[in-house]
């Protein structure tokens, strides 16, 4: 294992360490239980945006923190989701009265642990709710899985409701807008090699010198299936038409009605033509943004091909797998509220613009 | 010997701390073939925070222990196993309240709230390869040996057998369930971590009522 | 060779064609020859910076083409500087009559390349100067190698020399700051890994799996020495160590007097207790951002205990090499001038804030 | 025969456009022990410039079509080899204005006037490990062969022998200038690439003299 670490059960706490000196202009950092949070939180009058996850997807979930994005982070051991009492703490933390969202990308882990915090956070009066995100449609039934997968719309959708949340939506404004930002995005990815959890010592899964791992999801987990390496073109062409191409996609979630869970069933409908999008090629962190180029050049004619216009990108590691090579492709339907929020000026270390 | 006293709750927690770190690389071993490789350290990292506050509550009721190990695992362990084992040893410790010693009827109340706990926060099913493909036979097994009026250590060797068992069983399952899920048929031949965990751990109560 | 790629003679082109599409309201991309230029260039009255290098740097330079930065770039091959008629149609597509001001890092072939492109540009009357970055401390000496290579501060340079030029600085101020920003400048690299020039199809360099390269460039050209792996406190002291005690550095440069080449003597003063820097801890490539900041947690400490105050901080994939893994330090002494201009709004692919 | 036509510059061209696409990869790989692997993929993506360039200008003076050559690598090669090697062409070329052919002399002063072009642009010394090291001898020995009445074919032997030595002798050199100057005394042990092409340009000359 080659990393810039120091001893093992360090890696994390060093890495926020590093973080909160860094950034101190934006955003700190609270250990035990840890979370991330903004600068100047809680802002009046404003509703927090909470998200989280396990480590080693960084920028997300910390390097999101500040103006016109996330309030707080709270970061799980590498590739294991947080434990309820960062979100709870964390919630205390941001909450300006206006209550709390937690977006949550869809793993078992991730949805358990956010549905005890955001118990936990309802207990102690604050208004609380939890939208799931759930895109990866190379994970095709919900039925037989544990449901697709929450990967580059969580990015997105961080962005965009958390310039709502700046420009005054309440929580269920905020909430109704993630829903459906979420039901608009859907992903694909793809590595060309494996990545080590520290703790593990060793690269998860072992690929040829001639393989791919076609539909993996952010967390070293293998993909799909296994397939030779094609050239870039056909990969992002491949994706690309899985994402525009994938049908209705209906799952039930558990969101609080009346601080009650109830499962509800939602439906995201498919890409159409005429449809404009946020388009996202995101790098697994090993891959250069040069390639990611290449892959965009190829996307950007697919679309064109399937009368999608592309009116906005991102494009970069923002979603990454520690340093795993490879990348991932998000096609978020935009509409004008959507558009709106995204180019709302955002200052986080990970993603800034317009201030 | 049919009771299972308080001491010995702590002793098989101390037990179980240490067959999981034991355990850890093994455990983390099978979830990288299926998963994302932290089983094994998950577990660890909160039974080593249970051994941590372990002493503060050993002369509370085993109700009390039990709870505190279900907390501590919520606030220490993360990913899927922590708010499941968590609710496991919450349920498990609701069912002995203000208990100083289990007989076998509270040993069925305390796996029965236990399992019901991890069924009902996680919604799997018999045969999605999860933990509960051990620890429901072993419930099962666990039932009907009392219900036969075998002693405490019998029925739990009958238990731990039949979690054994369903462990391995989970070898030829397609996930359904939690990380494993999204691999489809390439699930198929591995065991899975969770029923693993939860066969070394009734295993460690049998060993610890043994010993 | 895993790379998202195509055919390998392609692999440049396409990744140009690629920016083009996704950034077109910033800047456009001329073929044949090639060059990055502002949307809107050349801008009246303004000074026009244009750097240029081999390709397998990303984002630098193209990605830092944009208001605030540069108003063109020149992509070689891949680690291979480019030639003089790029620079030389660049310059004159982006001079508004201001002049034009070649940033240039010391190699060989960068320097060749811009001396020619300079005198073709001088003989076409348009103004121009020629500026060297020569920052990285692991070229001990310039009587015995061709000079410090130039590393990181390049991207600090662009930076606040393109915020300079926004502002109306002249094309002789601009040299004069660009000279003075680079004399403030010092940097070191080194590799966990080694990196795949598509074309050669292989590894440049092997390393074992215990060992990294010290004293690296930015061309995945072996470093000064081989080292085993040791944890990122150490590595991070040790080349923030080398940047801090760093004695005085002398070389000679040519630069335009009048239009001649003159021999120019230079000397780069160490840095002192109480001196503000910017502190830039860059990936090359294949390192996540994460494992920066571990790096950064360390070299704040560094500087702490050396009387170096950090004032503003620079982190992630900037001056890459491809898909290598590893990092580089670069300390940057910051006046007023430098931080007026450092913090002045900048809008580039690669780098943006404050619009 | 103690002349060079345009005919033989034309081949002489066309046999080092094959002669460095058949060694692009050993340069380059002699180009990655010291430097970034690119010298061969440089040089050859030069050439295949100048074979396009060629019929453009094969029907002009030898000092025109050298001068065509060293423009076209300026603009095609980039890296330190573009610029140096670009030199020598333009002006040899010079140093070949309007001539047809060339008689011993001007061979002599064709790549006097190459090599001094790229000492001027590169101010590199004899010793520094790089092009200069088989240029500068090969240059002394046509003029020694050419001092002594020697036929060209005979004195670009002589030549071609002394830049194979030099090539040779950069082995134990370490690299002054140039990227592989930052190795230090890690260069020492390493041919020198671009030594090693200007040696196989002057070889390719030869072979068509003797063709
Ligand atoms: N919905 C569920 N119900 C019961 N057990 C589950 C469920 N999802 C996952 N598991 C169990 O959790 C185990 C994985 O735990 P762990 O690796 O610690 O968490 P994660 O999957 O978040 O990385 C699986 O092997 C499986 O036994
Ligand atoms: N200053 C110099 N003078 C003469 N030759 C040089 C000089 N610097 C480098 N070279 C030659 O250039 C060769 C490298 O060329 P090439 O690999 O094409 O360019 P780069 O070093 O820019 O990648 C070296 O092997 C050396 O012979
Ligand atoms: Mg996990
Ligand atoms: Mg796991
Ligand atoms: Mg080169
Ligand atoms: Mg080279």
């Amino acid at each position: 294992m080659k990393k810039l670490i120091n001893a093992v059960p360090d890696v994390v706490k060093e890495q926020l360490e590093g973080m909160a000196a860094a950034h101190s202009d934006v955003l700190k950092v609270h250990f035990e239980p840890d979370f991330v949070y903004r600068a100047d939180a809680p802002v009046a009058g404003k509703v927090a945006i909470i998200s989280g996850g396990g480590s080693g997807h960084e920028p997300m979930h910390g390097g999101f923190v500040g103006m016109g994005m996330l309030d707080a982070a709270c970061p799980g051991a590498v590739f294991t989701s947080p434990t309820p009492d960062q979100m709870y703490e964390a919630a205390k933390a941001v909450n300006s009265g206006a209550g709390v969202l937690f977006l949550v990308k869809n793993y078992t882990g991730d949805v358990l642990n956010f549905e005890m915090a955001a118990d936990m956070a309802a207990a102690e009066g604050i208004p609380v709710q939890n939208i799931l995100i759930d895109d990866d449609v190379a994970v095709k039934d919900s039925l037989y899985t544990a449901g697709r997968r929450g990967v580059g719309t969580t990015v997105l959708v961080e962005k965009i409701v958390g310039a709502a949340a700046e420009a005054g939506y309440n929580l269920e404004q905020c909430a109704d807008l993630a829903r459906k930002a979420n039901s608009y995005g859907r992903s694909m990815g793809m590595a060309l090699s494996s990545c080590t959890v520290p703790a593990a010592g060793k690269p998860i899964f072992e690929l040829g010198e001639d393989e791919m791992e076609f539909g993996i999801g952010i967390h070293g987990e293998p993909g799909q299936k296994r397939m030779k390496l094609v050239p870039a073109d056909e990969i992002t062409e491949m994706m690309a038409l899985e994402i525009i191409n994938d049908k209705a996609y209906t799952r039930t979630v558990r969101e609080l009605e009346d601080g009650q869970w109830v499962d509800k069933s939602l439906t995201d409908e498919p890409f159409k033509r005429g449809d404009k999008v946020i388009a996202f090629v995101n790098s697994m962190g090993g891959t250069p943004v040069s390639e990611l180029y290449a892959v965009y050049r190829k996307l950007a004619q697919v679309c064109a091909d399937n009368g999608i216009e592309i009116v906005r990108n991102l494009i970069g590691p923002y979603i990454t797998s520690l340093e795993m090579a490879g990348m991932s492709i998000t096609l978020l339907k935009a509409d004008d509220e959507i558009l709106r929020f995204w180019d709302a000026p955002v200052k986080t270390p990970g993603l800034r613009w317009g201030i | 010997m049919s009771t299972v006293t308080k001491e010995q709750v702590v002793r098989w927690l101390e037990a179980t701390a240490a067959v999981l770190e034991a355990n850890k690389g093994y455990l983390t071993d099978l979830d990288s073939a299926i998963g994302d490789a932290d089983h094994g350290t998950n577990m660890d990292r909160g039974f080593k925070k249970v051994m941590e506050k372990l002493p503060t509550v050993a002369d509370k009721d085993i109700g009390n222990i039990l709870k505190t190990v279900g907390m501590t695992l919520i606030s220490s362990v993360g990913g899927a196993s922590g708010p499941l084992y968590g609710t496991f040893y919450m349920r498990g410790g609701m069912a002995a309240d203000a208990k100083e010693e289990l007989d076998n009827n509270d040993l069925v109340n305390v796996l029965q709230g236990a399992v019901d706990g991890i069924i009902q926060r996680g919604r799997a099913q018999p045969g999605d390869k999860t933990m509960v493909d051990a620890l429901l036979p072993a419930l099962d097994a666990l039932k009907a040996a009392v219900a036969e009026g075998q002693g405490a250590a019998d029925a739990l060797a009958a238990a731990v057998a039949a979690a054994e068992q369903g462990m391995k069983d989970t070898i030829p399952l397609q996930a359904r369930k939690g990380r494993a899920s999204y691999l489809g048929e390439r699930s198929i031949g591995h065991q899975d971590p969770g029923a693993t965990s939860s066969y070394l751990i009734l295993n460690a109560l049998l060993e610890t009522m043994r010993a």
